[in-house]
C-alpha cells in the first residue's frame, strides 16, 4: 500500500475521522463542499496539526501522533497545488516555477521545465508576475510550480477547476504519466466525475468528515449509490489493449477479444488501458441492432438489474470485455422485458468513449 | 559647502557615520525582533515588547543615563566588551549605540506592521514547496516585507540624524568623537545670537533625512509594485 | 493669561532647590501665587522675547539678561545680581585631594587618559567660565582633547557619579549635595568671569513681582540660597 | 436590446477589441483562459477604465469615453461574483450578504434572503467569518452576496467552478429564475458548455481579446466550429412544451408534435422549454430501431454532413421536433450511406436529457 | 499614589490628558494624512510626507522653537488664532499641540503601512456593491485597519507621554499648566538631589506608557483575530 492515513480531528463544523490505505497510484478525495476535504490535504501536508493520528507514504512515516513523530512540511517533499493558487507575488512565473526544485535534494528525480511549460501554455507568461495573470494563468503556473517541486507526493486540491475543457484535456494525461510512469502517490481532490473516473485508482468519498465509502475506482464508480459523484458519474471500467490505429481516424481497441472502436488516441499498439465507459452512454437493445451509427456493440447477458432513484435503472451486462453498465428507464426495462440472465446487446457510441474517458500512458515523441 | 566650518563639517560627517551604523547594526536585529513579536508566542514576548518600546518611553536623558550606568567604563556590560576590544564610551560607537537604541522601536514598528500584514498561506506554500523555515523566511517573507524593512530603516536613519539627549548624556560631546549635529545645535541656541549657526545646520539635517526619506518612499514603492507584481 | 492669578517665575533649572523653599514662605507672607518655571536660561530668554507672560526671570547667566534688557523686556533700574556661583573641580570618593587648582597640577596626568566632564564650553554657562579659568592657568591646551562636554552642568557632575569620567568641572552648588563625588579643588574667582545670577522683572509685570524680587534678596531667602550653595554676589 | 458593450483596451499581452449587442437575459462570455472574459466584466463593472468604448444596461448608459460619461462602480447598481470570491474578511457570512443591502435605494426590488441562503445551503455558516469557510462554502457566500445586492445587472465570473454538480444543479435554476422573472440583464463567464447551453440567451465567443462569434445561444451551440466549447458542447436547442408527468417518473415533452422522455422535470404542463440536446449523445439510425432501451426516436431527413476535425462528422437531421445534430464518426456516415435528403432516425437516450440540460422556468412551491 | 507630592501628582494628571488630547485629536488627521499619502498620487504628496515627518528629524528643541516662532502670541498663526479664541502659548493646549506633532509622523507610518496593506480588491468589492468611496473606506478599509490605528494611537500615546523638548521650548515649564512629568523630570534632574523624585516620576510614566501599550497589542491583536476571521 503507498499512502496510509489516518486521522482524527475536530473543526467547529465537523469531526474527521477517516482512516484509509490507498494503493499506489492516485487516490481521489471526493465529497461535497464542506466535507472535508481541503482539511484532508493539509493534515497530510503538515499544515495542520490533527488531534490524532498516522500518515504514511509508501511505508514513511510523514507523522504518527503515537510516536510523537511529526515532519515539518518542508521535510514532507511535497508537490501541493492549492485550491486558491498560492503564487507568490514577488516572484516571476519562471521564478515561481522553479521555486521547489531550490530546496529539493540533489538527485532527486526531476521533471523536464520545458515539457510542463509547454503542456500548460505558459511559456508566454514566463516573465511575468502573479499579479497580471488571468485566474486560469494563475491555475496553471501552481501546478506546474507543485509538478516541478521534484516531490515524493503531490497534493491537488481541485487543481482543474478553473480551467477549459481543452486545457483539462491537455493536463489530464500529463497526471496520469506521473501516477504511472513517475509512480509519485497523488492525492487528488475534485468535484468532476470525469476526472475521477481517468484518474482515480482509489477513491474515498468523504461526507461530513468521514469516509463513507472507499474503494478501487471502477467499483466505486460502478455503485450508483455513490452521492457526491452524482448519477452521471456511475459507469463500467473496462481493460483493454490497443489494437490499431485505422487510416479514418479511429483506434480499435481489444476487450477480451471484443473489439471497441474510439476516435484516435494517442496510445501505441499494444498499451494496455483502461476505459470507463459511462453508464449513462450505453444503450441496451434485445436483438442485435442494424443500421445504426453507434460502432460498438457489445454482446452480453443480463447480470442485475437495480432501480435507482427516480425513474432509472442500473443494469449490469456481463459481456467478454467485461461487466458493462446502462443507466436506462425503467419503461425501457419494461418494453424489453429485461430480466438477468436474458441475451442483450449494449450499443456504446464511439466518440461517447474519447477523450475523457481514456486513461493509460501516453507516450509523447 | 563652503559655509560650513571646518568643526561642523566635521559634525556633519560624524552624524552620517553614526546615523549609517547604528541603522546598519540594528537593521538585523529590527528584523528579527520584529519578527519574533508578529510570529512567535513565547512567554516573555510581551516584556521583550515593552523593552523594545522603552527608549520611545523614557525621556531621552534618561536612556542616555541608562546607557551609561550600563555601557560606560564602569557599567558591567561596558566593562566586558572593552575586555573584548569594544569600547562605547566616548567614541562615536556610542553615539551609534544611542542613536541606534533611540531609532529601534521605530524600525521594529514599521517592519512588524509589514510582517504581519504577509499573509502566512503563503510561507506555508513555501514550506510544502521544502523550504526550511529560514529558507521561507528568505525567499518569501523577507522579499515581501522588503518595503517596511527599507521604510522602517529609513525611519531609524532620520531618527538617528536627529537624536541629541541621549547621545549627548552617554557619550557627552566630544569634536571630532562624539559632536553630532544635533550636539551643535543645540550648542549654537545657548547663546544669543547663535540662531543663524543652529538654523544652518538644521537645514543640512534636514534636507539629508528628508532625502534619504524620499529616497526610501521611492525604493519601497519600487519593491512593493514589483511584489505585488504590477 | 498663564499665571493669572499669580506671580510668574521663570527661573534658571539649578535654582530649583532654592525657590522651591523661598516660594511657599513668600505666598504665606502676602497671599500672593507664586508659579516657577524652571527652565534652561537660553530657554526661558527666548520665550520671553517672544511674548511669554512672566513677571520675573532670574537667569544663570548674565548675557541671555543683557540680550532681554537690550531689548526693553526688563526693568533695566530694577535688574540686580542675585547670586553668585564658584567652580570646583570634582572626582570620585576615592581620589585624592588638590586643594587648588594651579598652572603647575598635572590635570592632564590625574585623568589618566580618562575625560574631563564638563558642560558646553563654549555654550553653556558652567562650560564657559571652566574654560576660562582653565585658559588662565593654562591648563586647557593640555586637557583640551580629553573634555566630554554635555549639554548641561547636572549631565557633567552625572558623569563624573557615574564612574564614566575621573574628573570634572561644575558648581559648587551642585557638587556639594552628590555623595558619589568629592570636591577636590575650588577654582579662585579671579580665573574667570564673575559667575553671576541676574534676577528682573519684565516690563510687562504686574506690580507684585517687585515685592517677590525684593523678597529674593532677604536674608531668609539669602540664607536658604547659601544653604543650596550658592555665594552673595561680590558687590 | 439590454446589453450593449462597445470596448477597446490594450493590455500588455492582448488588445481588448469588442463590440455586441445582447439582448435581455444571460450574455455568456466563453473562450479559453487568458482570452481577456475577466477583463471585459471588469471594464463593465467599471473596475477598469478601458481606452475607449461604451456599456449601457437597458438604455442607461454606464460609460462612455465619447461623451466623458463615467459612472463609478457603486453607482452602477451591480452584483459582481467575483472569479476569485472577495468575501469581507472581517464581516460575518451574515453580513457579507446583506452587505449590499445598506447601500441599495429604498425602493429597489430585493431578493428574499432565505431564500437566496436556503438555496446555496449556507443556513449554517450564517455568524462564521469567511477565514473558516472551504472553498465551495466561500463560492456560495459569494454569490448570495451578489444575488442580494438589489441590483440592475448582475456580473458573474466562473461562479460555479468551484462548486460539485449538485450543487451546481440547485443553484443554476436560480439564475435561470433572474433570468426569466426578475428579467435582470446577467454577464456570465463560465467554461462549462452545459451552463452555457442551460442559461445563456446568447453567447460571445472571445479569442485573443477579440469575439470571434456572438449570437443565440442556439446558433453559437449547434456550430462545431466554436472552438473554446469544445466539440463536446455542440448541440441542437429545441422549444419543447410539458406534455404531461408519467407515473413512471417521466415527463412528457411536446416537441412540434413528437413525444420526447425525459426523466421527471419540475416544470408545469404548458410551460414552455428550451431543451439542448448534445449532438454527442444522438445516435443514428438509416432505419426504424427495434428493442432498444432509447425511448426518444425522431423521424427527419439528413439536412447538412459536416466532417468535423478528426474523425467525427456532425450530421444535421430535419425532425418535426425541429433540427437535431448528431455527431457520429465518418465510418458510420458511410456505413449507413448518409446522404442530404435521406431518410433517419435520431435515437436519444432518455437520461441524456436531463437534468442539466433543459431549461426554463422552475415554479418552486 | 501617597508617595507623590501634589505637583508631581499635578504633573500626571496633565501628562495624561495632554497626552489623551494631543491623541484623540490628531487621530482623524492622522488616519486621513496616512489614508492620502498611501492610496492617492497628487502633486505635492512627497512635500506632505517630509512635513509630516520634520519633527521626527529636526532636534525637538527645533521643533519646539519653530512652533514658539509660528503659533507663539507673536507668531502668525498664533495671532490669528488667538483671535478665535484658540491660544496654545504657554497653556496645556499647547503642550498637547507640540506632543501631537512630535507624535504625528510615528501614528500616520503605523496607520499608512497598514492601509497599504489592505487588498483594493477588496475595496472594489465594496464599490461594485454599492458602497461609496467613503462608506467603501468605513466599512472596509477602517474596520480592517483598525489594529493599525489602535497600534498607531497608542504609539502617539506613549511619544506623547515622553515628549519633552518640542514642550518646554514651546510652552516653558509652568506648574499645573505645562509642566508635565517629563519637564517634572527635567527640572528634579537639575538640581541636586532630584535624582529619587525623578526616578519616581519616571517609573510612573514608563508603568502608563507600557500599560497601554500592552493594552493595544491585546486590543489589536483581538481586532486582528475578529479581522482574520478566526
Ligand atoms: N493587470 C494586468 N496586467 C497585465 N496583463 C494582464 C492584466 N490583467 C489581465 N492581463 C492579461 O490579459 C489577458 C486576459 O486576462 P483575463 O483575466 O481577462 O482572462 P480570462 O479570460 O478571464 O481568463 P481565465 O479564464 O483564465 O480567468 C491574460 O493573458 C492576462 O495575463
Ligand atoms: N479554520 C477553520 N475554522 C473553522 N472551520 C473550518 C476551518 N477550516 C475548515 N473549516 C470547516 O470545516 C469544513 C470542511 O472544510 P474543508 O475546507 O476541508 O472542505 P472541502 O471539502 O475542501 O470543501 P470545498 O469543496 O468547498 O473546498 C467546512 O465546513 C469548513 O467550514
Ligand atoms: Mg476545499
Ligand atoms: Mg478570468
Amino acid at each position: 500500500m503507498s499512502l496510509s492515513v489516518r486521522l482524527r480531528h475536530d473543526l467547529p463544523n465537523i469531526k474527521l475521522d477517516l482512516n484509509f490505505d490507498a494503493p499506489s497510484g492516485v487516490t481521489v478525495l471526493f465529497g461535497r463542499s464542506g466535507s472535508g476535504k481541503t482539511t484532508v490535504v493539509n493534515a497530510v501536508a503538515g499544515l495542520l496539526k490533527p488531534t490524532s493520528g498516522r500518515v504514511a507514504v509508501d511505508g514513511w512515516e510523514l507523522f504518527d501522533t503515537e510516536k510523537h513523530l511529526w515532519l515539518p512540511p518542508h521535510k514532507r517533499r511535497l508537490g501541493y497545488v492549492f485550491q486558491e493558487g498560492r503564487l507568490f507575488p514577488h516572484l516571476t512565473v519562471r521564478q515561481n516555477l522553479s521555486y521547489g526544485r531550490w530546496f529539493a535534494p540533489k538527485g532527486a528525480p526531476r521533471e523536464n521545465p520545458d515539457k510542463v511549460i509547454e503542456m500548460l501554455g505558459i511559456g508566454h507568461l514566463l516573465d511575468r508576475r502573479p499579479a497580471g495573470l488571468s485566474g486560469g494563468e494563475k491555475q496553471r503556473v501552481a501546478i506546474g510550480r507543485a509538478l516541478l517541486a521534484s516531490s515524493r507526493l503531490i497534493l491537488a486540491d481541485e487543481p482543474l477547476a478553473a480551467l477549459d475543457d481543452a486545457r483539462k484535456a491537455e493536463i489530464l494525461p500529463y497526471f496520469e504519466r506521473l501516477r504511472d510512469e513517475v509512480s509519485v502517490p497523488i492525492l487528488y481532490v475534485t468535484h468532476s466525475a470525469a476526472e475521477v473516473a481517468r484518474l482515480a485508482t482509489s477513491v474515498v468519498a468523504l461526507q461530513d468528515g468521514k469516509a463513507v465509502r472507499h474503494g478501487p475506482a471502477s467499483e466505486v464508480l460502478a455503485d450508483p449509490s455513490v452521492a457526491p459523484a452524482g448519477i452521471r458519474a456511475v459507469g463500467a471500467v473496462l481493460q483493454v489493449r490497443v489494437a490499431k490505429h485505422h487510416s479514418d481516424g479511429l483506434t480499435e481497441l481489444n476487450a477480451g477479444g471484443t473489439s471497441l472502436f474510439l476516435p484516435r488516441i494517442p496510445h501505441q499498439i499494444g498499451d494496455d488501458l483502461r476505459i470507463r465507459i459511462p453508464a449513462q452512454e450505453v444503450i441496451l437493445s434485445n436483438k442485435r441492432p442494424e443500421g445504426l451509427s453507434a460502432l460498438n456493440m457489445l454482446e452480453g447477458t443480463v447480470d442485475t438489474i437495480r432501480a435507482g432513484e427516480g425513474p432509472g435503472a442500473i443494469v449490469s451486462v456481463k459481456t467478454p470485455a467485461g461487466s458493462v453498465l446502462a443507466r436506462i428507464t425503467r419503461r425501457s426495462v419494461d418494453a424489453l422485458g429485461l430480466q438477468p440472465g436474458q441475451l442483450c446487446y449494449a450499443v456504446i457510441k464511439t466518440v461517447a468513449l474519447a477523450p475523457q474517458n481514456v486513461g493509460g500512458r501516453v507516450i509523447s515523441e | 559647502m563652503g559655509w560650513l566650518g571646518p568643526e561642523e563639517l566635521e559634525a556633519l560627517r560624524l552624524s552620517l557615520r553614526v546615523s549609517f551604523w547604528a541603522t546598519l547594526v540594528t537593521l538585523p536585529f529590527g528584523v528579527f525582533t520584529a519578527y519574533a513579536l508578529a510570529r512567535w508566542r513565547f512567554p516573555g514576548r510581551q516584556v521583550l515588547n515593552g523593552l523594545v518600546h522603552l527608549p520611545l518611553i523614557l525621556p531621552p536623558v534618561v536612556t542616555g543615563y541608562l546607557l551609561l550606568l550600563t555601557f560606560g567604563i564602569q557599567g558591567p556590560l561596558g566593562r566586558a566588551l572593552s575586555e573584548v576590544g569594544i569600547v562605547f564610551a566616548f567614541r562615536w560607537t556610542g553615539a551609534a549605540l544611542a542613536a541606534g537604541i533611540m531609532a529601534f522601536p521605530l524600525m521594529v514598528r514599521a517592519i512588524r506592521l509589514s510582517i504581519e500584514a504577509v499573509d502566512p498561506k503563503l510561507e506555508q506554500a513555501g514550506a510544502t514547496l521544502g523550504a526550511s523555515r529560514i529558507m521561507v523566511f528568505a525567499t518569501v517573507t523577507l522579499p515581501m516585507i522588503l518595503p517596511g524593512v527599507i521604510a522602517g530603516a529609513i525611519l531609524a536613519f532620520a531618527k538617528a540624524m536627529g537624536e541629541f539627549g541621549a547621545t549627548i548624556t552617554f557619550v557627552s560631546n566630544i569634536p571630532g568623537q562624539t559632536q553630532t549635529l544635533p550636539s551643535a545645535v543645540y550648542a549654537f541656541l545657548q547663546v544669543p545670537g547663535g540662531e543663524a549657526a543652529a538654523t544652518r545646520l538644521v537645514v543640512i539635517s534636514v534636507v539629508i533625512a528628508l532625502s534619504a526619506l524620499l529616497a526610501s518612499e521611492f525604493i519601497a514603492r519600487r519593491v512593493a509594485a514589483r511584489v505585488a507584481g504590477s | 493669561r498663564a499665571g493669572a492669578d499669580g506671580i510668574l517665575v521663570f527661573a534658571a533649572a539649578s535654582l530649583k532647590n532654592a525657590l522651591d523653599e523661598i516660594a511657599p514662605a513668600f505666598e504665606a507672607q502676602t497671599g500672593q501665587e507664586i508659579t516657577v518655571s524652571y527652565a534652561a536660561s537660553s530657554v526661558l530668554a527666548r520665550q520671553i522675547q517672544l511674548g511669554a507672560p512672566a513677571d520675573v526671570f532670574i537667569s544663570a547667566n548674565v548675557e541671555w539678561m543683557d540680550v532681554l534688557q537690550g531689548k526693553g523686556l526688563i526693568e533695566a533700574n530694577k535688574r540686580v545680581d542675585l547670586l553668585g556661583n564658584g567652580l570646583v573641580l570634582i572626582g570620585g570618593t576615592s581620589a585624592p585631594d588638590m586643594h587648588e587648582v594651579t598652572p603647575e597640577t598635572d590635570l592632564a596626568g590625574a585623568l589618566a587618559g580618562g575625560h574631563l566632564a564638563m558642560a558646553l564650553v563654549d555654550a553653556v554657562p558652567a562650560g564657559i567660565y571652566g574654560k576660562a579659568a582653565l585658559r588662565s592657568l593654562d591648563l586647557w591646551d593640555s586637557v583640551q582633547g580629553q573634555v566630554a562636554q554635555t549639554d548641561n552642568v547636572r549631565a557633567a557632575l552625572a558623569l563624573v557619579a557615574a564612574g564614566a569620567a575621573p574628573l570634572g568641572i561644575v558648581y559648587r552648588s551642585d557638587a556639594v549635595v552628590e555623595d558619589r563625588v568629592r570636591v577636590l579643588a575650588e577654582f579662585s574667582s579671579d580665573l574667570h568671569p564673575a559667575i553671576i545670577y541676574p534676577a528682573g522683572v519684565t516690563t510687562s509685570a504686574r506690580p507684585e513681582a517687585l515685592a517677590f524680587l525684593e523678597h529674593l534678596q532677604s536674608p531668609e531667602a539669602q540664607e536658604i540660597f547659601e544653604r543650596q550653595g550658592f555665594s552673595l554676589p561680590e558687590q
